[in-house]
C-alpha cells in the first residue's frame, strides 16, 4: 500500500522522533508512504473565516498532489491533519471558496475535495486494520497503563473530522490495547492543552496542561500518548512528572523497530 | 349554460388587506356564466351565508364560487350552505385566495391580479361541474387502539363505555406504558401505578375490550368505517388462557441475567418473566434471545415448574385479521438515545442517568426498592445536579438531537429535584435550565416549591462538560446570571432527554396512509380544530404520538379521540365521498389498466350487452368503479387508454379548464 | 412585443393531502412566494396526466411544477410512485423536443413542509425566468 | 451606522448566525478559557448580535480563546461561538499595527523544545 505523506514543519525539526518512528512503523506494516513533493508549512491553524484564501493554499496543493497520484493524504501531527482536513472540506463543500482557491492554484483540473485524508491512526485502524498492527508486535507492552490524550485537534470540530465519536472516542485505546498495554480512561483526554495561546500566556497554558495530566494521573495512568508536538510541549512544560510520548514511538517499540 | 354566483370574502383584512376585494368581484362579473358577483366582510359568518343563500334563491344560481380561505377551511361549510339553499354541494368550487393569495404576496396590485386569475380558474372549473350525490358505505362498529400506555387504556374505556368493542394491541407484555414505569406524578405528586392500574384492571375486566399484548398490527387494508387489521401475536412461549400468572416459574428459570427493560436495565429479570407485579394481562412470557430451552433444547425447568401446565416451547407466532370501523393511534414515545451527547459522559459512568432511570431509582418496585441509591456502587448521593433540555431545542444536527422542546422535562425535574429534596433533606439538588416552561394548571406554583419550600438550586445554564473522576462527577456549567463558570463535584448526574415518538410509529404510518411531520409525530387534520384526527378519515390520534404531552393532556386527548370514534360507530352508514371514479362504458374497451393500478381493488370487469348501430347486440368486458370502495385518487384515469375513465369532481375537462383560465 | 419585462406563468399541480396543505402552511406562515405562480389542486399527483401539462405549455404557460406526497407517504398508498415514473418518462420527452429541463419539476412536499414549498416555489420561478418565455410548445393559435 | 456595517462584516466574515443562539450558555459552560476570559463565549454571540462589539474588540478575551473547538461541537443549536471570536479578532488584527505578537519578543518567549508549530499557529491567530 502506498500513500501520500504530509509531515509538516515540526516534525522535520522538534519532532523528528514523530516522524522518524511513523516512517519506521509503516515500513513495518508494509505501507510506503510518498512524501508530498515541496510540501509547504499548513499554517499550524486553520483559519475558519470564510474570507481567508492564501493560508489555506498550501494545504489545497498537498491535496491535490495526492489526487493526482490517486492517493491518500496521510499525515501524523495532530495540526496538519486538521488542517488538511479542514480545507478539503472547504473544498468540497464551500463553492466559492473553491473557485477563489482553484484560480490561484490553477492546476490542470480543479480540485473539489477529492483527495481522502487520513490520520495515521486512521491507517492503522481502516486500512491496515488494529488486528493486523497486533499480529505485527513483537515487543507487547503488557501491563503498562497508557492514558490516550486526544487535544481538541484530532477530533474537533466533529463534523468535519469524523475520526470518532468527539465525546467518547475510542480510536486510540483500541491502538493502545493492539500494542498490548492497557489503556487509561480519563475525562480531560479530550480537553485543549493550552495550544499556541503558549505563546502569549504561559501560565494559561500550564493550568490547562497540568489538568490534563493530573486527570491522567488520578486514572492510574504511567504514561501519555499523544499525536501532536504541541501537546507534547505544553504537557511537559507543565512541570507534572508524567512521561508523554509520541504514538508512534510507542508503536515503533511495540513492533521493534525503535532501536537503530 | 350554467347560472354562476361569485362571492368574494374580505376575511376582515387578512384578503382585503392585500387583495382588491372590490375589483376582483367586478372583474369576475364578465367570466363566462356568471350572472351575480358580490363580495363581503366575512363569507363564513351566518350574514355572509344568508347573502349566498339568497342570492341563489334570487337569480336561480346553478353554480357559485367562493374566494376566499383555503377550501380545507370552509369548503364543507359552504356546500353545507348551498344545500340548505336547495343547490346541490358539489355545484360550489372554493378560490383559494387567502393562504395562497393574500397571505403569501405583498403589495395590492400583485395580489388583485392573482385573484383574479384564481376565481377565474373555480369559475371555469364551476362552469363543468355536475351535481354529485353521495354513496354510503357500512360501518364496523367496532375499533382498534394500537398502544396500550395510557392512552390507550383511556381511549379504549370510553369508547367501551359507550358500548362499542375495542381491541388494544400492545407490543409489550403488559399494557401500562410509559406511566407504569413512573413514581408519582406533576404537580399533584400522587402515585402513578396507584391511579394507573386501577384503570389497567378495569381494561382486563371490560368485556367489550380484548387485549392483545406482545402483538404487532403488521397490516391494515380498507378505509374509513370498514378496515381490516392484520394482528401478528409473537409467540409467547406461554399458553396465555392457561397461565395463572402465579410467577413461580420467573423465581425458578435459571437464566438470571437478562436486563430487566422495564427497570430500564438496571437490574436484571429471568428469560421467563412477567414485567411488573400488576401487569396486565397477567401472564408469564419467554424471552426467546435468552431462553437456554429455545435456544438449545435444553433446560426446561419452567414448563416442570408450572403447576397449570401453561408452558409451550412450540408455540408460534400467529396472525389474525380483524374488521374495524376505526383506528386510534396511540403509539406514544421513547427518550431518545444519549450516545451522541457523551460531554455528559452518559456512557463512562454508570452514575450519570436519565430521568426516566432516576423515575425507577426512586420507585419503591424499582431496582433499588425505593431508595436512592447511585448505581455503581449502592452509595446514596448527596449532590445531585439535575441538566434540563438534552437533546430538545437542539437544531445543530439532525441526527444529534430535535429541535422541539419536549414539553414534560421541566416539570418532571421540578418534581424529581422536589422529592428528593423532601426525602433526603441532606442531598443538595442543582437544576440546570435555560428557560423554566412551566404552562399549565398549577404547574409553576409547583416548580416555584421546590425552589421556595424544598430549597432546589436552580441555576440559569448549562452543563458543559461532566467529568467522571475517582467515585465523583466533576460537572462543568455556566451560571448565566453570575457571569460565571462554576464547577460542582456530583454524585449523581440526571439528564432530561428529550423525547421522540416510537420507532414503531413510522411503519404504522405508512400502512395507515396517515401523515406524520418531520420528527415522526403523528399530524393532526388541523391543528386547532382538528387535533385528535388523523387526515386520514377513520384514523385517531391519542397521546404522545401527536406531539411531547403530559399525562393530564394524554387522557383529555384520549378521551376526546374516544368521543370521535363513538361519533363515527354510533352512525349506521357513512356517506362516501362522491368525488369517484366512473368509466364511460361505450368508451372502454376492457384492457384492465385501470385495475392494474387501482389501490384499493375498487375497479371490477362486468360483462355488458352493448346494442350496435345495425341492431345486433355485442357482449363486451367492460371496467366498473365500486363506488364505497373507490377513494378518488384518479390514478386509473390517467393509465386509461381510451378516456373512458374520469374522475368526478375533477373531471379531466374540469382541470383542462383550469388550466386554461390561468394559461389565459 | 415586449419580452424583456414579461413575468413567468407558472402552473402548480398541488395534490390534497400534502403539497396543497404545504402550500396553506405556507400561507399561514406567511412565507413569500412569486405571485406568477398559480396552483391547481387535484386529489393526488397521479391524477395529472401528462396531456395537462402539454396543454399548460401549449397555452402559454412558462413552467409546470407537480407537487405532491413523499414517497412512501401518499394518502392513496401508491399514486406518487406512479407520478415519479410518468412523469421520468414525460420530461425526457419534453427534453427531446426541446423543453428545457428547468421548466419543468415534480418536488415532494408534506402537508408540514410549508417552509419548502415557498423555498421550492422561490427557486423554481428564478430558474424559469432565467430561461425566459417558452415559445416552443406555445400554440399561438391560442394567443387572443 | 459604522457599528452596523462591521456587525455585518464580523457576522459574514464567520459564516455564524447569532440569532440562531437560544441563550443556554453551555459554550460557556464548556470553555477551558473561560477564566482568562473578559468576556465569555455566550457573550460574544450575546454582544456581537447587539452590535456592542467595540469593548469586545478591546478586550484580552480575542487573544485567550484556545479554538479548541469546543463550543463549537457542543453548541445545540449549531452557533459555533469560536468562528464569531476569530471573526472578531480578524476585524483587529488586520488593521494596521494592530498585531497582538511582538516579532522581536518571538526569541524571548521560545525556548529550545518549543516546537515550530507553536510559532506558526500564533502568528496566524495574532497576527496579519
Amino acid at each position: 500500500m502506498k500513500v501520500s505523506y504530509f509531515p509538516g514543519c515540526t516534525l522535520r525539526t522538534k519532532a523528528k522522533q514523530l516522524d522518524k518512528y511513523a516512517r519506521r512503523a509503516a515500513e513495518a506494516l508494509g505501507v510506503e508512504l510518498e512524501e508530498i513533493e515541496n510540501w509547504q508549512c499548513c499554517g499550524g491553524a486553520f483559519t475558519t473565516s470564510t474570507d481567508e484564501i492564501a493560508t489555506k493554499l498550501s494545504s489545497v496543493r498537498a491535496l491535490n498532489e495526492a489526487k493526482v497520484k490517486g492517493q491518500p493524504l496521510l499525515s501524523v501531527c495532530s495540526a496538519c491533519h486538521n488542517v488538511l482536513k479542514q480545507t478539503n472540506d472547504a473544498m468540497k463543500n464551500n463553492a466559492d471558496f473553491a473557485f477563489k482557491a482553484n484560480n490561484y492554484c490553477e492546476f490542470e483540473e480543479n480540485y473539489a475535495g477529492e483527495t481522502e485524508v487520513i490520520h495515521y491512526l486512521e491507517l492503522l485502524r481502516d486500512k491496515i486494520g488494529f488486528d493486523k498492527v497486533k499480529e505485527a508486535v513483537k515487543n507487547p507492552l503488557t501491563g503498562k497503563k497508557v492514558a490516550a490524550y486526544y487535544g481538541c485537534l484530532l477530533l474537533r470540530p466533529g463534523k468535519v473530522l469524523q475520526m470518532d465519536d468527539v465525546e467518547n472516542p475510542t480510536i486510540m485505546e483500541d491502538f493502545i490495547r493492539a500494542l498490548g498495554a492497557d489503556p487509561v480512561v480519563y475525562p480531560y483526554r479530550n480537553e485543549c492543552c493550552g495550544g499556541y495561546v503558549v505563546m502569549d500566556d504561559k501560565e494559561s497554558a500550564k493550568k490547562k496542561s497540568s489538568k490534563v495530566l493530573e486527570s491522567a494521573r488520578l486514572a492510574g495512568a504511567e504514561i501519555v500518548l499523544t499525536a501532536c508536538p504541541l501537546c507534547k510541549y505544553n504537557l511537559e512544560k507543565s512541570g507534572m512528572d508524567m512521561p508523554v510520548v509520541y504514538l508512534t514511538e510507542l508503536l515503533a517499540e511495540a513492533l521493534g523497530v525503535k532501536e537503530d | 349554460m350554467q347560472r354562476i354566483g361569485v362571492f368574494v370574502c374580505w376575511c376582515g383584512s387578512n384578503i382585503a388587506g392585500t387583495v382588491d376585494v372590490q375589483a376582483v368581484a367586478e372583474a369576475l362579473k364578465t367570466e363566462p356564466g356568471v350572472v351575480f358577483s358580490t363580495n363581503y366582510q366575512y363569507m363564513c359568518s351566518q350574514a355572509g351565508q344568508d347573502i349566498m343563500k339568497q342570492a341563489i334563491k334570487e337569480h336561480n344560481l346553478t353554480g357559485v364560487v367562493v374566494c376566499s380561505c383555503s377550501p380545507r377551511m370552509h369548503e364543507t361549510t359552504f356546500r353545507k350552505t348551498a344545500a340548505a339553499a336547495g343547490l346541490n354541494p358539489y355545484m360550489v368550487e372554493i378560490a383559494n385566495i387567502r393562504e395562497q393569495c393574500s397571505w403569501v404576496h405583498k403589495d395590492m396590485p400583485t395580489g388583485t391580479e392573482k385573484a383574479i386569475i384564481l376565481g377565474k380558474a373555480a369559475i371555469a372549473k364551476v362552469n363543468l361541474n355536475t351535481p354529485l350525490t353521495p354513496g354510503e358505505s357500512p360501518v364496523t362498529k367496532r375499533a382498534l387502539v394500537i398502544g396500550g400506555g395510557i392512552a390507550g387504556i383511556q381511549t379504549a374505556l370510553d369508547i367501551a363505555d359507550a358500548g362499542f368493542e375495542v381491541d388494544i394491541v400492545e407490543k409489550k407484555p403488559t399494557i401500562g406504558g410509559k406511566m407504569a414505569q413512573i413514581d408519582k406524578t406533576f404537580p399533584t405528586l400522587d402515585c402513578a401505578a396507584c391511579i394507573l392500574t386501577p384503570k389497567m384492571v378495569d381494561v382486563a375486566q371490560n368485556e367489550k375490550i380484548r387485549i392483545f399484548s406482545y402483538a404487532e398490527v403488521t397490516d391494515v387494508k380498507g378505509f374509513v368505517g370498514n378496515f381490516t387489521a392484520t394482528i401478528k401475536k409473537k409467540a409467547r412461549y406461554v399458553k396465555e388462557d392457561v397461565c395463572t400468572g402465579c410467577g413461580i416459574c420467573t423465581e425458578k428459570c435459571p437464566q438470571k441475567k437478562v436486563p430487566n427493560e422495564f427497570n430500564l436495565g438496571m437490574d436484571n429479570r429471568r428469560a421467563v418473566y412477567i414485567p411488573f407485579a400488576q401487569a396486565v394481562p397477567k401472564v408469564a412470557t419467554i424471552d426467546p434471545d435468552h431462553c437456554t430451552m429455545l435456544k438449545t433444547g435444553k433446560c426446561g425447568v419452567c414448563a416442570k415448574v408450572c403447576t397449570a401446565g401453561a408452558i409451550d416451547y412450540t408455540q408460534k407466532d400467529e396472525f389474525i385479521e380483524e374488521n374495524y370501523g376505526a383506528i386510534v393511534v396511540a403509539t406514544g414515545y421513547n427518550p431518545i438515545s444519549m450516545d451522541k451527547f457523551d460531554e455528559f459522559a452518559y456512557n463512562q459512568s454508570k452514575d450519570v442517568i436519565t430521568s426516566l432511570e432516576y423515575e425507577r431509582l426512586m420507585n419503591a418496585a424499582g431496582p433499588t426498592a425505593g431508595k436512592l441509591l447511585r448505581p455503581s456502587d449502592g452509595k446514596h448521593p448527596h449532590t445531585i445536579v439535575f441538566v434540563q433540555c438534552v437533546g430538545s431545542r437542539c437544531s445543530a444536527c439532525d441526527e444529534k438531537g430535535k429541535e422541539y422542546c419536549s414539553k414534560i422535562c421541566c416539570m418532571y425535574t421540578a418534581k424529581h429535584a422536589m422529592l428528593t429534596r423532601d426525602k433526603y433533606p441532606d442531598t443538595d439538588v442543582y437544576v440546570f435550565y435555560i428557560d423554566v416552561r412551566t404552562p399549565g394548571k398549577s404547574f409553576d406554583e409547583f416548580y416555584r416549591r421546590a425552589v421556595e419550600d424544598y430549597g432546589v438550586h436552580y441555576i440559569k445554564g448549562m452543563v458543559g462538560k461532566v467529568m467522571p473522576e475517582g467515585d465523583q462527577l466533576k460537572v462543568r456549567a455556566s451560571d448565566l446570571l453570575a457571569n460565571k463558570q462554576i464547577n460542582i463535584d456530583a454524585d449523581l448526574v440526571v439528564l432530561a432527554a428529550a423525547i421522540e415518538p416510537d420507532k414503531s410509529a413510522r411503519p404504522l404510518a405508512t400502512m395507515l396512509t396517515a401523515s406524520m411531520d418531520t420528527n415522526d409525530f403523528f399530524t393532526e387534520a388541523h391543528p386547532k380544530l382538528r387535533p385528535v384526527e388523523s387526515p386520514t378519515a377513520g384514523v385517531f390520534l391519542s397521546g404522545a404520538c401527536q406531539g411531547p404531552r403530559d399525562i393530564p393532556e394524554t387522557v383529555a386527548q384520549a378521551g376526546a379521540a374516544a368521543s370521535k370514534v363513538i361519533g363515527l360507530l354510533a352512525k349506521d352508514k357513512l356517506t362516501c365521498n362522491p368525488c369517484v371514479a366512473s368509466s364511460n362504458e361505450i368508451m372502454c374497451n376492457g384492457c384492465s389498466s385501470c385495475a392494474n393500478v387501482c389501490p384499493y381493488g375498487a375497479i371490477t370487469y362486468v360483462e355488458k350487452e352493448f346494442r350496435q348501430p345495425d341492431r345486433t347486440t355485442l357482449v363486451r368486458r367492460v371496467a366498473s368503479v365500486n363506488e364505497a370502495v373507490c377513494q378518488g385518487c384518479g390514478c386509473c384515469t390517467v393509465v386509461c387508454p381510451s378516456g373512458a375513465m374520469d374522475l368526478k369532481g375533477f373531471a379531466n375537462n374540469q382541470i383542462m379548464s383550469e388550466v386554461d383560465a390561468i394559461c389565459k | 412585443m415586449q419580452i424583456e419585462n414579461k413575468k413567468p406563468l407558472i402552473v402548480a399541480f398541488c395534490c390534497n393531502w400534502c403539497s396543497y396543505a404545504g402550500a396553506d402552511l405556507a400561507g399561514n406562515n406567511r412565507l413569500n412566494y412569486p405571485a406568477e405562480v398559480k396552483i391547481i389542486r387535484v386529489p393526488c399527483s397521479c391524477r395529472v396526466n401528462p396531456m395537462f401539462i402539454l396543454r399548460a405549455f401549449q397555452r402559454g404557460a412558462d413552467g409546470v411544477i407537480l407537487c405532491g406526497c413523499h414517497p412512501g407517504d401518499c394518502h392513496y398508498t401508491s399514486g406518487n410512485y406512479y407520478t415519479r415514473r410518468r412523469m421520468a418518462l414525460l420530461f425526457s420527452m419534453l427534453d427531446y423536443l426541446g423543453i428545457e429541463r428547468d421548466r419543468t419539476r415534480v418536488e415532494w412536499v408534506s402537508a408540514a413542509e410549508g417552509a419548502k414549498f415557498a423555498a421550492t416555489m422561490n427557486d423554481f420561478v428564478e430558474k424559469v425566468t432565467a430561461l425566459g418565455e417558452n415559445k416552443r410548445l406555445e400554440d399561438l393559435r391560442c394567443k387572443k | 451606522m459604522e457599528n452596523k456595517n462591521l456587525r455585518e462584516e464580523i457576522i459574514r466574515r464567520s459564516g455564524v448566525n447569532p440569532l440562531k443562539c437560544m441563550r443556554c450558555g453551555k459554550c460557556s459552560g464548556t470553555c477551558p478559557a473561560y477564566d482568562e476570559m473578559e468576556y465569555h463565549p455566550h457573550q460574544f454571540v450575546y454582544m456581537v448580535e447587539t452590535g456592542d462589539i467595540e469593548p469586545l474588540m478591546n478586550s484580552k478575551s480575542l487573544y485567550k480563546c484556545l479554538t479548541c473547538f469546543a463550543c463549537v461541537d457542543r453548541c445545540p443549536r449549531g452557533v459555533e461561538p469560536a468562528k464569531l471570536i476569530e471573526s472578531v479578532r480578524l476585524s483587529v488584527i488586520r488593521q494596521q499595527g494592530n498585531n497582538h505578537l511582538n516579532t522581536d519578543t518571538i526569541p524571548d518567549i521560545i525556548d529550545e523544545e518549543m516546537p515550530q508549530q507553536a510559532i506558526v499557529t500564533a502568528l496566524r491567530k495574532y497576527n496579519k
